[in-house]
């Protein structure tokens, strides 16, 4: 089954650079998405289908960001059939290719249970997302994208020292040195101390480099900045939580080999680290684009300290990686709606989006409600259970700063968003053509009923599944 | 046997301090070429009995990191236009002190590192730690944007020798993937370097700062 | 059967909104729906309310929310007490919206108004009723958003964007600290349900933060008087009936939740009391004054919000030494006191805030200055502001007077009964008496410089009365006032419930109000008032029926013109003068010179002590700073791959025990 | 039931025979005859035959001005317990409602006065509000006294209790409660040295000035009500001063009627030696009566 899930998006983007009209080709990205994701739920009720082999499995969190990923995929190919309509100037064949090899090799990442494999799979997603960011082909684009390449290709460089060393840490006490998944969590308590603390170090600092964590951030506020919307959904929601799920793998073993006291500081450190980060850049942020990928640092920075805070904050970290990309999906698409409608994305021509784009505007500013745990939405049930958890782990500094530092980041947030969609237009702002087509707004609005679903009502499958990655992460071997 | 790989591993190093020493771009491409060749080289030295797919990828190895690679930026080199790394961050004479520092380093470093007992008093461990700790003096050092691919080049060379400890372990897959990857890698900044030169008619990577807060 | 009413009156409220969104802009189809749906939730809410006063609490009502383990809502004599207000301000606040808000004069905004309208209501009617964090959480963020919304309903004026941001702000740290709050209280005792806790089942540490969070969390949004920066802006900037919303009934949430945790906590240490007591005191001094340096009707309104809420944590401050000294008579009026002035504040405050709207309806203008006279163009609307200053200024005979009293008679026992702790609290009498002192100067300036005199500017002039559908409102708030005011005994079963339901004590079982207060004497009194103006009033009109008309004298000045008038601001310079050093009011006055100076004019303003002076400037201080570390993202890549080079460098450093490191070093 | 008709009728006729003396002793000090002792009466029946001049600003607000007065003050008076006898109304608290109806009246009468749209009155009732935010904390300090020295919360025991019990702790609190209150008094009744009730034209007046447009009855009712507030906040300045009783009412209460008059002859005499205060110089003053009080009550508690 995984190689249906894997090989088909691949071959989809084969067809897609084969095809030649750009209309035409944009509908290929809905059609496999829709039969992806069904073939996805069809796995998730088949446990039987979850082993393929011993290096393709589909373990608890696999699911989960599989899952995620797909569903995020799936609306975010509606919308790009909409956005492609209004870029009819240029040819899409590499952005829908792309944009369906990335599927495929996010597919990969699920479900790899061996550490190398993982590594190449998001290594593939680094070389896979360039040309999305490049699709503008403008000077800031270029720039955006050699800054992606250069520094996430360095940054995956040390994941694969650190999957070396993890490999390593196994050969050195004698054990057969292997890199699958399920003999280092069994051989786990064995591990050479030095050699594990070591990977461990430069596997954060690798996939944190993915996953955008402060100081490995610098690439994205220009990536995110010079990429369509719908680009940075996919990243926001989508390549983060594969690293973080290779993080979370890792994670998984020095938990099992005893070490969580250890990592759990460097965790703490780093997640709050690039909350502050975040916030010192978002205060008085002027690019809405860029404001929303320090939000998206930010969510990392919360997602490494929940697990930092480990066993009782869990639930509402795993719930987090859900409602964080979901909501990410709201706040990108609807900026990228109101990018094109101002063709600026600085908030000093950017004013009355709710006049203009009634829709998108106020999606957008319900967003960043969300986003910054406003109930009833569902990032508040996440980081509230997350703040829960510090408490319980009798972590009140952490659970302090954490709360600090979310106002902090609302403020800088709230002051750019209101900015933005409050006020009449400025005079000198530009009128364009762009208005909100159905295939442009009906995504966000899907995703915003998610979102919305998540703050009221978690379905019971979901609940399930997290309890499951719960679980799974507390086995210890 | 020990003997010979710690010659080559010497060699090497001594490559690092000239790629750091060195300012003519095409003579730093020619040596990293050199130096991955003698590194895809490696396995033949340490493996007790080569079978066919071990040499195999051997080869790939050789033809990749010493052949293929660097004709791919020898080409973005001559449409550039250019000869030589002027004005780096740091002079030549210091960055080749820098790399001595860091190579010292990681010998000291190295040590804290227990070495499973049959790899004893090989030098793969600082070797390959001095070899990215250089690469990242040239990325952080260089302003072209070539330099910057060869330091990349030179960082996967040290991740590559660290690769030799384990040459049993790492199945083949993965080491043709992280070759591939690699050599995908490379190409696709090379394209990118190609369009920068294009865009803004100079390999500089200063002036690539207009995204900043 | 009660709680299924007040479900019921949530899901229409909050539903009262949507049927106007999928109508057209320009029918008026969609207001009047909405204020139907609102006006029937609001009946069917307080007929559950009273149904609930009158027939004690019901049980609780568990249905299963997936997000939060388990959620409970309930209602207890507490709860209903807080809901009147809710629903009646609810549905009178659209009846009178009809006339002041209308659709088809406010296309763009008027649905979202309705629609964010309903929500408040469903909100703030939620979080009473709920016993369980995640609901209580729901609601409260559910009432600030949708009062965010309403505030900046207006969004196209700056002033208006400003005030909506900085009211943002000021609830989401409300809102934050409640989340620590709640989390703090499910690590003490285990569960999100708000159930009270056993005598000893909690450390003295826990309860004090417990009750340190509450303070700030609740505190912000109650407008105490640190925190009460945001208010001012975000009432004066709002649609009037939207003021009177927030001011009347929404800051009373803040003390809701303040009243229904410490219900909830064991026996309070006295510091707590005192605390409360004293923030009482500073919150309502230094509200009215900062209320008389107001040149703004709505800002002056809103600033005496802050003077009652202090009023009202007086009361709750002296019921928490009470039961921290074990008095109940302290208990019974010192909370008597507290939630009959969330009452009275509920019902005077909206009042004269929906006569300020009809002012600026008329007017258009909120400036006090510019205004005047308009008790002859707008008499209903002059009658109808009058009761609301008198009760607002605890004067007998109106409502104001009896809350105020029962805080009076407290602070007076805890001073005479000769006992521990007393003695401190009753130094809060003179204090109070000077709160309404000033507030009377206060209400006087507004009314004499707003509806008596002569009509300060043209449109002053031409202001004409409110249509009925304002007017009713306003007259149903009013007799509310009076009837408070002239038979206090009928509230007494409903506070006695109240104050039972807050305090079930097995040492001390609460007096009867009846018992501790002169609730008939009140009454009967300010009847007697009543009587004796009116009839002094009817003997003097017979005396001479036909008065002779001519112009004011005003000292030999035959006809004085409107600007010869006492302005308010100059009405107010002797306590403005006077409170000086608290007010610092800005004066622009250009200095007059050569023989035949030019014409000129100087004007006057009071900045906020918080926001004005601290806050905002801090606030710019801070970014500045920020800015400072841009310089890190400068856009070069060699920086960016330094930092993950530095990063590492320094984790891997924590791998090497550098002191054996260095022994080998020279070991060798 | 006797006492409480002799009580009524002291409160409703005796006033203006305090003016009166009040008059005759500054003429007496002023070197002149003076008016009767009587004139205010006849002054008063003159007022009320007169006909009426309303501005054409005004509105009923104008009217209902001196109608609350009086009224408040009145009822004010029937909480106050004259001579021995105890007051016609009493209940716990009543002290309360005692200071807040002369509140009533202020908001009235400075309204009354700011209808007229007269530059003059209103400045009168800026300085009417302005002086009893600091005269009202003074009487509720006084009032504070009272309640703990007497240990109740009802006006006339508060006020009959200081008899015969000049204990060491309680008489220097009622020296100062004495002399705090006396300057309310003066403050309240508009007298010298915070107000000059003779004059009308001057810019510094306080009272006078806020009732210029009242003519006729309304000035009549006015005048009266001022006089039955000066009788009023006597009575309980009064029984703290001089609280002399011999325990049988037929002799308490004329005993207490010329305490009255002694009063009045000592404002008089007050009003014949000094000269009134700066306007700015009136606060410190009354800040002056507020700080008594209010060491007043800390003797009394510490």
């Amino acid at each position: 089954m995984a190689y249906v899930l894997i090989l088909m998006p691949l071959v989809m983007a084969a067809v897609a650079s084969a095809v030649g009209s750009n209309r035409l080709r944009s509908w290929l990205l809905p059609l496999t998405a829709t039969s992806h994701l069904a073939t996805t739920l069809f796995v998730l009720t088949r446990p039987d289908l979850m082993t393929t082999t011993k290096w393709l499995v589909l373990d608890p969190p696999g699911r989960l960001v599989l899952l995620l990923v797909g569903t995020l995929f799936l609306l975010c190919s509606f919308y790009a059939v909409g956005y492609l309509q209004h870029r009819q100037e240029r040819s899409n064949r590499v952005f829908c290719a792309c944009l369906l090899g990335f599927l495929g090799v996010v597919s990969l990442v699920t479900w790899s249970h061996h550490l190398g494999l993982m590594w190449v799979a998001i290594e593939a997603t680094t070389l896979v997302t360039a040309p999305l960011i490049y699709f503008n082909h403008t000077q800031r684009s270029i720039e955006a994208t050699w800054k992606y390449l250069l520094v996430g290709s360095v940054g995956i460089a040390l994941a694969l020292l650190g999957t070396f060393f993890l490999a390593y840490a196994s050969l050195h006490e004698g054990l057969e040195s292997t890199l699958t998944f399920e003999d280092l969590l069994r051989t786990a308590p064995q591990l050479s101390k030095p050699w594990l603390h070591a990977a461990f170090i430069l596997l954060l600092v690798g996939y944190g480099t993915k996953m955008g964590l402060a100081p490995m951030h610098t690439w994205k506020p220009d990536a995110y900045g010079e990429a369509p919307g719908v680009v940075g959904a996919i990243f926001a929601g989508g390549v983060t939580s594969c690293a973080f799920l290779a993080l979370l793998r890792v994670y998984h073993i020095c938990h099992a080999a005893g070490e969580s006291a250890y990592t759990s500081r460097l965790l703490l450190f780093i997640g709050i680290f690039s909350m502050a980060v975040a916030g010192l850049f978002m205060v008085g942020q002027r690019d809405f684009k860029r404001m929303l990928a320090y939000s998206s640092v930010e969510h990392m920075g919360i997602l490494i300290l929940g697990l930092g805070i480990g066993a009782p904050a869990l639930h509402g970290t795993m719930l987090h990686v859900v409602t964080n990309g979901v909501t990410k999906g709201v706040l990108f698409l609807s900026a990228g709606n109101i990018h094109r409608a101002y063709a600026s994305k600085s908030i000093d021509q950017v004013r009355g989006a709710m006049r203009r784009l009634p829709l998108s505007g106020s999606l957008f500013l319900a967003g960043f409600l969300a986003i910054t745990g406003s109930p009833p939405f569902g990032p508040f049930i996440s980081e509230f259970a997350i703040l829960n958890g510090a408490f319980e782990a009798g972590r009140f500094v952490t659970a302090g700063l954490f709360l600090f530092l979310l106002l902090v980041v609302f403020i800088g947030m709230g002051a750019t968003v209101l900015q933005v969609v409050q006020g009449r237009p400025s005079s000198e702002a530009r009128d364009t053509p762009y208005r909100e087509g159905f295939f442009v707004s009906a995504p966000v609005v899907a995703f915003m009923t998610l979102v919305l679903l998540l703050g009221v009502y978690i379905p019971a499958p979901l609940d399930a599944m997290i309890h499951d990655v719960v679980r799974y992460l507390e086995v210890q071997r | 046997m020990t003997n010979l790989l710690n010659a080559v591993l010497v060699i090497v190093l001594v490559m690092n301090l000239s790629l750091l020493g060195t300012s003519r771009i095409l003579a730093v491409i020619r040596t990293v070429a050199a130096q991955g060749a003698l590194l895809g080289a490696i396995p033949l030295l340490v493996h007790k009995n080569p079978t066919i797919p071990v040499v195999l990828a051997t080869f790939v190895a050789i033809v990749l990191k010493g052949i293929v690679i660097p004709a791919i930026m020898i080409r973005a080199l001559r449409d550039a236009h250019i000869k030589r790394e002027v004005e780096p961050l740091i002079g030549l004479l210091p960055s080749i002190i820098l790399g001595a520092v860091a190579t010292t380093f990681a010998l000291l470093f190295a040590d804290q590192l227990p070495l499973a007992d049959h790899h004893d008093g090989a030098l793969l461990v600082p070797a390959s730690i001095a070899t990215v700790l250089v690469g990242f003096v040239l990325l952080t050092t260089r302003y072209k944007a070539l330099s910057q691919v060869v330091g990349y080049l030179v960082l996967e060379n040290g991740i590559f020798i660290f690769g030799m400890l384990l040459i049993e372990a790492i199945p083949l897959v993965v080491e043709m993937g992280v070759l591939l990857d690699l050599f995908v890698g490379i190409f696709v900044i090379c394209i990118i370097v190609n369009h920068i030169n294009r865009a803004f008619s100079s390999m500089d990577t200063r002036r690539l700062v207009s995204l900043k807060d | 059967m009660p709680l299924e009413l007040i479900l019921i009156a949530i899901v229409s409220a909050a539903a009262s909104g949507l049927p106007g969104l999928c109508l057209a802009r320009s029918s008026a189809w969609g207001q009047r729906v909405a204020v139907a749906v609102m006006v029937g939730a609001a009946i069917a809410g307080l007929a559950g309310a009273w149904l609930c006063l009158n027939f004690g609490e019901t049980p609780m009502l568990r249905f299963p929310w997936p997000a939060a383990s388990d959620s409970l809502v309930s209602l207890d004599a507490l709860s209903a007490f807080f809901l009147i207000p809710i629903f009646l301000m609810g549905g009178l606040g659209s009846i009178y919206g009809l006339g002041y808000w209308p659709q088809r004069r406010h296309p763009r905004n008027g649905r979202k108004l309705r629609l964010f309208w309903g929500l408040l209501v469903a909100g703030m009617a939620l979080l009473v009723i709920s016993r369980h964090a995640m609901a209580f959480l729901l609601g409260w963020e559910v009432m600030a958003l949708s009062a965010f919304f309403l505030v900046s309903t207006e969004d196209h004026r700056d002033e208006c964007r400003r005030s909506g941001l900085t009211y943002l702000i000021a609830t989401h740290i409300g809102t934050l600290t409640l989340f620590a709050m709640f989390s703090l209280w499910r690590w003490a005792t285990g569960s999100f349900t708000l159930q009270p806790v056993a005598g000893q089942a909690m450390s003295l540490g826990v309860m004090n933060g417990l009750f340190f969070l509450a303070l700030i969390g609740f505190g912000l949004k109650a407008g105490m008087m640190p925190l009460h920066f945001w208010l001012p802006g975000a009432h004066a900037n709002a649609p009037s009936h939207v003021s009177a919303m927030l001011s009347g009934v929404m800051l009373k949430m803040g003390i809701y939740g303040l009243v229904r945790l410490l219900s909830l906590l064991p026996d309070p240490p006295s510091a707590w009391g005192g605390l409360i007591l004293a923030l009482g005191a500073v919150s309502g001094l230094l509200g009215v004054v900062f209320a008389i340096g107001q040149h703004d009707l709505k800002r002056l309104l809103a600033y005496h919000s802050v003077e009652n809420i202090g009023i009202i944590l007086m009361g709750l401050g002296l019921a928490m030494l009470g039961r921290s000294a074990g008095r109940p008579e302290w208990v019974v009026l010192g909370l008597a006191g507290c939630l009959l002035h969330v009452w009275n504040h509920g019902l005077f405050k909206s009042l004269l805030f929906l006569c300020a709207g009809s002012v600026v309806h008329a007017a258009h203008t909120r400036q006090i200055d510019h205004l005047g006279g308009l008790a002859k163009t707008m008499p209903w609307t002059a009658v109808m502001f009058l009761i609301g200053a008198v009760a607002i200024c605890g004067l007998p005979p109106l409502n104001g007077f009896v809350s105020e009293l029962f805080v009076y008679l407290g602070l007076l026992r805890s001073g005479t009964t000769d006992g521990a702790g007393g003695s401190a609290a009753v130094i809060a009498v003179p204090v109070l008496a000077m709160i309404g002192a000033l507030a009377l100067a206060c209400f006087v300036k507004v009314y004499g410089a707003v509806f008596l005199g002569n009509a300060r500017t043209h449109a002053a002039a031409q202001a004409h009365d409110s249509p009925p559908t304002m007017c009713g409102p306003m007259l149903v708030l009013a007799l509310g006032c009076a009837t408070i005011g002239l038979a206090p005994v009928l509230v007494s079963p409903i506070l006695d419930s109240a104050i039972a339901n807050w305090w079930s004590d097995t040492r001390a079982v609460p007096p009867s109000l009846r018992t501790v207060a002169p609730l008939g004497a009140i009454g009967a009194m300010a009847v007697s008032v009543v009587a004796s103006i009116v009839a002094l009033m009817v003997g003097l009109a017979f005396r001479n029926r036909r008065p002779r008309r001519v112009g004011t004298w005003d000292c030999g000045y035959a006809h004085p013109t409107h600007r010869m008038q006492y302005t308010a601001s100059s009405f107010a310079q002797l306590i403005v003068a006077m409170f000086n050093w608290v007010l610092r009011p800005r004066v622009h006055r250009p200095r007059v010179e050569g023989l035949f100076p030019q014409p000129t004019q100087m004007h006057s303003h009071v900045d906020d002590a918080v926001l004005d002076r601290l806050l905002i400037p801090a606030g710019n201080s801070v970014e500045r700073w920020f800015g400072w570390f841009r310089r890190f993202q400068q856009g070069l890549t060699q920086h960016y791959v330094l930092y993950i080079l530095i990063t590492v460098i320094l984790m891997l450093s924590t791998l090497i025990p550098f002191d054996e490191f260095i022994a080998r070093l020279f070991a060798r | 039931m006797t006492e409480t008709i002799i009580q009524v009728a002291l409160l409703l006729i005796l006033p203006p025979l305090l003016l009166g003396v009040i008059n005759k002793v500054k003429a007496w000090f002023g070197g002149r005859v003076g008016p009767r002792l009587l004139q205010p009466y006849y002054d008063l029946i003159r007022l009320m035959r007169k006909g009426m001049v309303v501005s054409t600003t005004t509105t009923w607000v104008f009217r209902a001005g001196p109608a609350v007065t009086l009224a408040t003050v009145i009822l004010a008076g029937l909480l106050v317990p004259i001579g021995r006898c105890d007051a016609p109304i009493a209940f716990t608290g009543d002290l309360i409602l005692f200071a807040y109806l002369f509140g009533l009246a202020r908001f009235f009468t400075t309204a009354a006065a700011l209808d007229t749209g007269s530059s003059f009155e209103g400045m009168g009732a800026a300085r009417e509000v302005t002086f009893a935010c600091l005269t009202e904390p003074a009487l509720f300090f006084a009032l504070l006294v009272l309640a703990k020295s007497s240990g109740s919360l009802n006006l006339t025991e508060m006020l009959h209790s200081p008899v015969g019990e000049f204990t060491p702790a309680t008489v220097a609190p009622l020296v100062l409660v004495a002399i705090g209150l006396f300057i309310v008094l003066l403050a309240e009744t508009c007298r010298i040295p915070v107000d000059d009730p003779n004059t009308h034209l001057e810019l510094t007046m306080i009272h006078e000035v806020m009732v210029l447009d009242h003519s006729g009855p309304l000035l009549g009712v006015i005048l009266y009500a001022a006089a039955i507030k000066l009788f009023v906040l006597g009575a309980v300045l009064l029984h703290v001063v001089a609280p002399f009783a011999t325990g049988q009412v037929w002799l308490d209460t004329p005993l207490f009627v010329l305490e009255l008059l002694g009063l009045a002859v000592l404002i008089g005499v007050l009003e014949s030696l000094m000269a009134r205060l700066q306007m700015r110089h009136v606060p410190y003053l009354l800040t002056a009566a507020m700080l008594f009080c209010g060491f007043g009550f800390l003797l009394l508690v510490r």
